[in-house]
């Protein structure tokens, strides 16, 4: 079973948590939300520019477990340069993967695959979504000209 | 049916009492079944009674043996089986009642949990007795079992909300506690043992110093009763909470200890059937203490299955338990001091404390730490531990707690941490 | 770990299949182990599943095996043990909602028992949108759960409590329905089969009448939900209340459903861990649906302990159920009419009732006559059942009361009656 | 086990049951209650007279059980003629052997000896004080100058 432990904590995730990617600041944000999980206190913020519907520059800034540090990582990595749809798209993708449910895709989804080990451990699952969940209620909002204080995972 | 330890066992001091406790390692296997669970290829070792505690075999035998031949609904009933049903349930009381220190047992209230009992008292107590301008003290320790109902009271009657601060050391600081509690207050609930910091406060002062300024006092005995002798008149204490399952006993049974003159004087929280003496279709009458307070089918194989508990409890004897509990947080304390990379919550002598050990790792997230010391067989709990605010004055978001119990060891203790120690190598490389 | 009837041994047929419902002697008694005890030297005869009902022996194990290897607390546990206890725990809500139509699970709060439910609903709906004035509906027949609350209710708010009214065979009279649930009405509330009478309540009837008042509508399902199949989808109704013990489950499991926009803009009724999102010393944000109701630990081992009995009850099919019901009722309205010295109450079609028969001696009081068929190992209850006003309205201070489940057989019938006969001979030398 | 209902169902106790004494009409009582069972409703009425501390006549009208429809016949039968501090008396004694409660007492309670069978049988234990609790309860209030209203066994 540490097979399992070893499958969560695959080399790649274990990279981003010690080296997170999209660590700074972003000083004039088109996009900016925080989000937490009340169950560990885990945080993290995420703000972005736009490039028209195209995502220009992001930075996401976690505090938390390996799983939620590596999956903001991931986030920041994967969906620069995409557009706003594809973004939606890639969510829904990332989540199926973590929830261990069935979707039908081609999507690359690159060092994201390596989330997939969480599925066997309910709890992280929250960790692992924390990143998406916060970014994809910035976009939510946004559509319907609205903003977001914070978002949680409850 | 086993009944755990009987008391020559203990006495006589024989081989089946190695660590002075008269916790023998091979009598604890034998009693408690889980225990020999394998998880993950590896021992089982239980460091999260805290949240809950195993259960001895005698317990899981009663509950079946109830069901197997004696399930009936209590009270009324005429027949064999609703009479024996009914007596094994009230027995309990009694035991409960003589438990805590020799209350009569109408003073012993079935309920879900102790966070039920507290809520019956904010509530029920709370919503006759407290006004606009009162004030309600709690500490800044509290399991939000003993907070949130407090915080809805004070925001429903426009009452202050008063917390005694903690120091560094998560010992409540009671310098200026003749200020807190003042004569506005009327009432004062606390915990008499923290679940996060380990920290056994010294409630009998406290409930003096309210008794004075003729405050009620609650106390949350969810992690002291288990652990410590308590003894609810020689405390003088006006109500006192908690649970069964933290202490041996059945889940979904829970305690509220309440003086006679003010659980005579409280409304029901939950009406329907046992409750009443006499319902027409336009007025009803309560019935009698304690059933007034216990409406519908009680959770009778959970009351029935608790009498084992204690017990099992009563001839270990709770001072033995309490012993136990010092040696091994001692041990706890020493061995974790040598981690340089562990840093400990709470006060750092054993006889102010009880088995509840919070904990961080300078690097490792308590989440990734439970995580990996479950693949090695060791149960901790990681996360706030119900103590929210508790954890932003700590300066946390989150820790690790390994908590005790009559059936952990010193070897237990070595495994937590050697593990400490390779979950290192395994997340830093270190 | 047995798991009662597998579909094939209902679908075929065969010899276990002797009454035409799938429920043979052989496969009951072996699922009920507390058959096989002899009450005062005789078989025992249980005919009081209106109180609560016997456990087969999946559902005794499952709590055992719960206890014996799995047990911890839920939620927010990352050690296996917490996780395991977890997903079964959250396992038997899925269960739950499927069981009563396929509802969402969002929808289904576990509460001590079918009692708590109600009052979760009066005081937490019932304080938020009952005003003075306002009209609260419930019939003549309901038990103390479905009728003290709603009493305390209207005292408090002012609202008027309105009663439909019960015919000489204990039928609600819905001739003045529409006048009785009129604009003023805020909820009606009515027991879908009435745990004295038997009644079955024609339900959708009066849910389309309240309806259309904009009234919402609980339904104390105690008595249905264990014995009729109950899909709450296509009655459309708002709440409904039901209890594990009375359907093979644990004591201390009831349920709660209702309809996830009311339940959400609902305020909890227990403040305290589990229930909450985030606490701060000054505020509080409740966790979503379901837990925002559930504060503390549950009864874990009750919930995890009622998947099997739910099981049980698919398996065996709530129709085969019903049919088996009605089989028995229709040979003991039949056995009894020949006695000229009982009366029974209630509907006299089987199709009109369940398996509840409440009747009296007209020389011999309810308690000598209960007290004098426990003697002969047959276990009925005597008294008002919950329900003192309406035996106001029958007439009587108290009946006996027989009541059938999936385990009964005719045999226990005709015991019921031949005892029946030897209590004149005993009390009055008939 | 009929053995301990036959102990219950004694002939005495049957006998007081159908031909229950004291089952008359008192239209001038110098002391009066209601009592009642609210578990199985049974009803007691009890008036008397009194010369000074002697009870001079005694009516109980009980609508009950075997039980106690009996206990109400003996009482009726028993303290008819006692002064005020006997029945204080007798009621204890009587109370204790229902019980089961190991009692001192040289008293001769004749018939009501026969209740002593109730013991094993404790749902019953209400039914045979009923009567006695509803007497005892109006006694105690002229105590003190007042009067009941009336009595319950809960
Ligand atoms: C119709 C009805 N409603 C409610 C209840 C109350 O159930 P519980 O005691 O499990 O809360 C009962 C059980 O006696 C019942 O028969
Ligand atoms: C100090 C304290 N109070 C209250 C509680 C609540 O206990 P329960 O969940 O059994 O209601 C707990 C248990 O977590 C606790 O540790």
């Amino acid at each position: 079973m540490t097979e399992q432990l070893d499958d969560m904590y695959r080399d790649i995730i274990m990279e981003h948590y010690r080296y997170p990617r999209g660590h700074k600041e972003i000083s004039e944000p088109d996009l900016a939300n925080q989000g937490h999980n009340p169950v560990c206190g885990d945080v993290t913020e995420i703000k972005l520019t736009l490039d028209g519907d195209r995502i220009e520059d992001i930075s996401v800034n976690c505090v938390g477990c390996a799983i939620s540090v590596a999956s903001g990582s991931m986030l920041a990595d994967m969906i620069e340069g995409k557009t706003i749809s594809d973004v939606r798209k890639i969510a829904e993708v990332v989540r199926a993967l973590i929830k261990g449910e069935e979707i039908d895709t081609d999507l690359d989804l690159g060092d994201l695959e390596a989330l997939e080990g969480v599925r066997n451990f309910p709890v992280r699952i929250k960790c692992a979504l924390l990143s998406w969940t916060t970014l994809v209620d910035a976009i939510e909002a946004r559509e319907v000209g609205q903003t977001v204080e914070a978002s949680t995972t409850e | 049916m086993r009944t755990g330890f009987v008391s020559s066992d203990l006495a006589s001091g024989d081989a089946r009492v190695p660590d002075h406790t008269g916790l023998s390692k091979e009598a604890i296997n034998r009693d408690f079944p889980i225990l020999s669970r394998k998880i993950n290829g590896k021992r089982l070792v239980y460091l999260d009674s805290a949240a809950t505690t195993q259960k001895p075999q005698c317990v899981i035998d009663r509950i079946e043996s109830y069901y197997a031949s004696q399930n009936a609904n209590v009270h009324r009933g005429l027949h064999t089986l609703a009479e024996e049903a009914t007596s094994a349930f009230e027995a309990t009381r009694d035991k409960i009642a003589s438990f805590i220190g020799g209350v009569r047992r109408e003073e012993i209230i079935y309920t879900r949990n102790a966070t039920e009992a507290i809520n019956l008292v904010a509530q029920s107590w709370g919503r006759k007795h407290i006004r606009e301008n009162d004030r309600i003290v709690i500490t800044r320790m509290e399991h939000h079992a003993n907070l949130v109902p407090w915080l809805v009271l004070a925001e429903e009657t426009g009452a202050e909300l008063e917390y005694i601060p903690v120091d560094s050391q998560g010992r409540l600081i009671l310098d200026n506690i003749s200020n807190i509690i003042d004569s506005r207050t009327k009432i004062v609930a606390l915990t008499q043992m923290s679940n996060v910091l380990g920290t056994i406060n010294p409630v009998d002062e406290i409930i003096e110093v309210a008794h004075r300024r003729n405050a009620m006092v609650l106390i949350d005995g969810a992690q002291s009763v288990p652990h410590l002798p308590v003894d609810v008149k020689a405390l003088d204490v006006d109500f006192m909470a908690f649970s069964a399952h933290k202490m041996l006993g059945p889940t979904g049974i829970g305690i509220l200890y309440g003086r006679e003159s003010l659980l005579d004087r409280m409304e029901p929280l939950i009406y329907g059937g046992e409750m009443i003496s006499e319902v027409r279709y336009d007025s009803a009458d309560w019935a009698e203490l304690p059933w007034k307070f216990e409406a519908g089918t009680p959770n009778i194989a959970g009351a029935i299955g608790f009498a084992p508990a204690l017990d099992y409890l009563n001839s270990t004897g709770m001072d033995k338990i309490r012993e136990h509990e010092i040696e091994l947080t001692e041990h706890a304390l020493d061995r974790l001091a040598g981690l340089k990379f562990i840093r400990i919550y709470g006060p750092t002598s054993s006889e102010q404390r009880g088995g509840i050990i919070s904990f961080v790792d300078s690097e490792i997230h308590p989440h990734d730490l439970a995580q990996f010391l479950d693949a090695s067989g060791i149960a901790v709990r990681a996360g706030h531990h119900c103590a929210q605010p508790l954890m932003g004055l700590l300066g946390v978001n989150s820790t690790a707690r390994a908590s005790f119990y009559i059936y952990n060891t010193k070897d237990d203790i070595d495994e937590l941490v050697s593990a400490l120690r390779d979950a290192r190598r395994y997340f830093i490389n270190d």
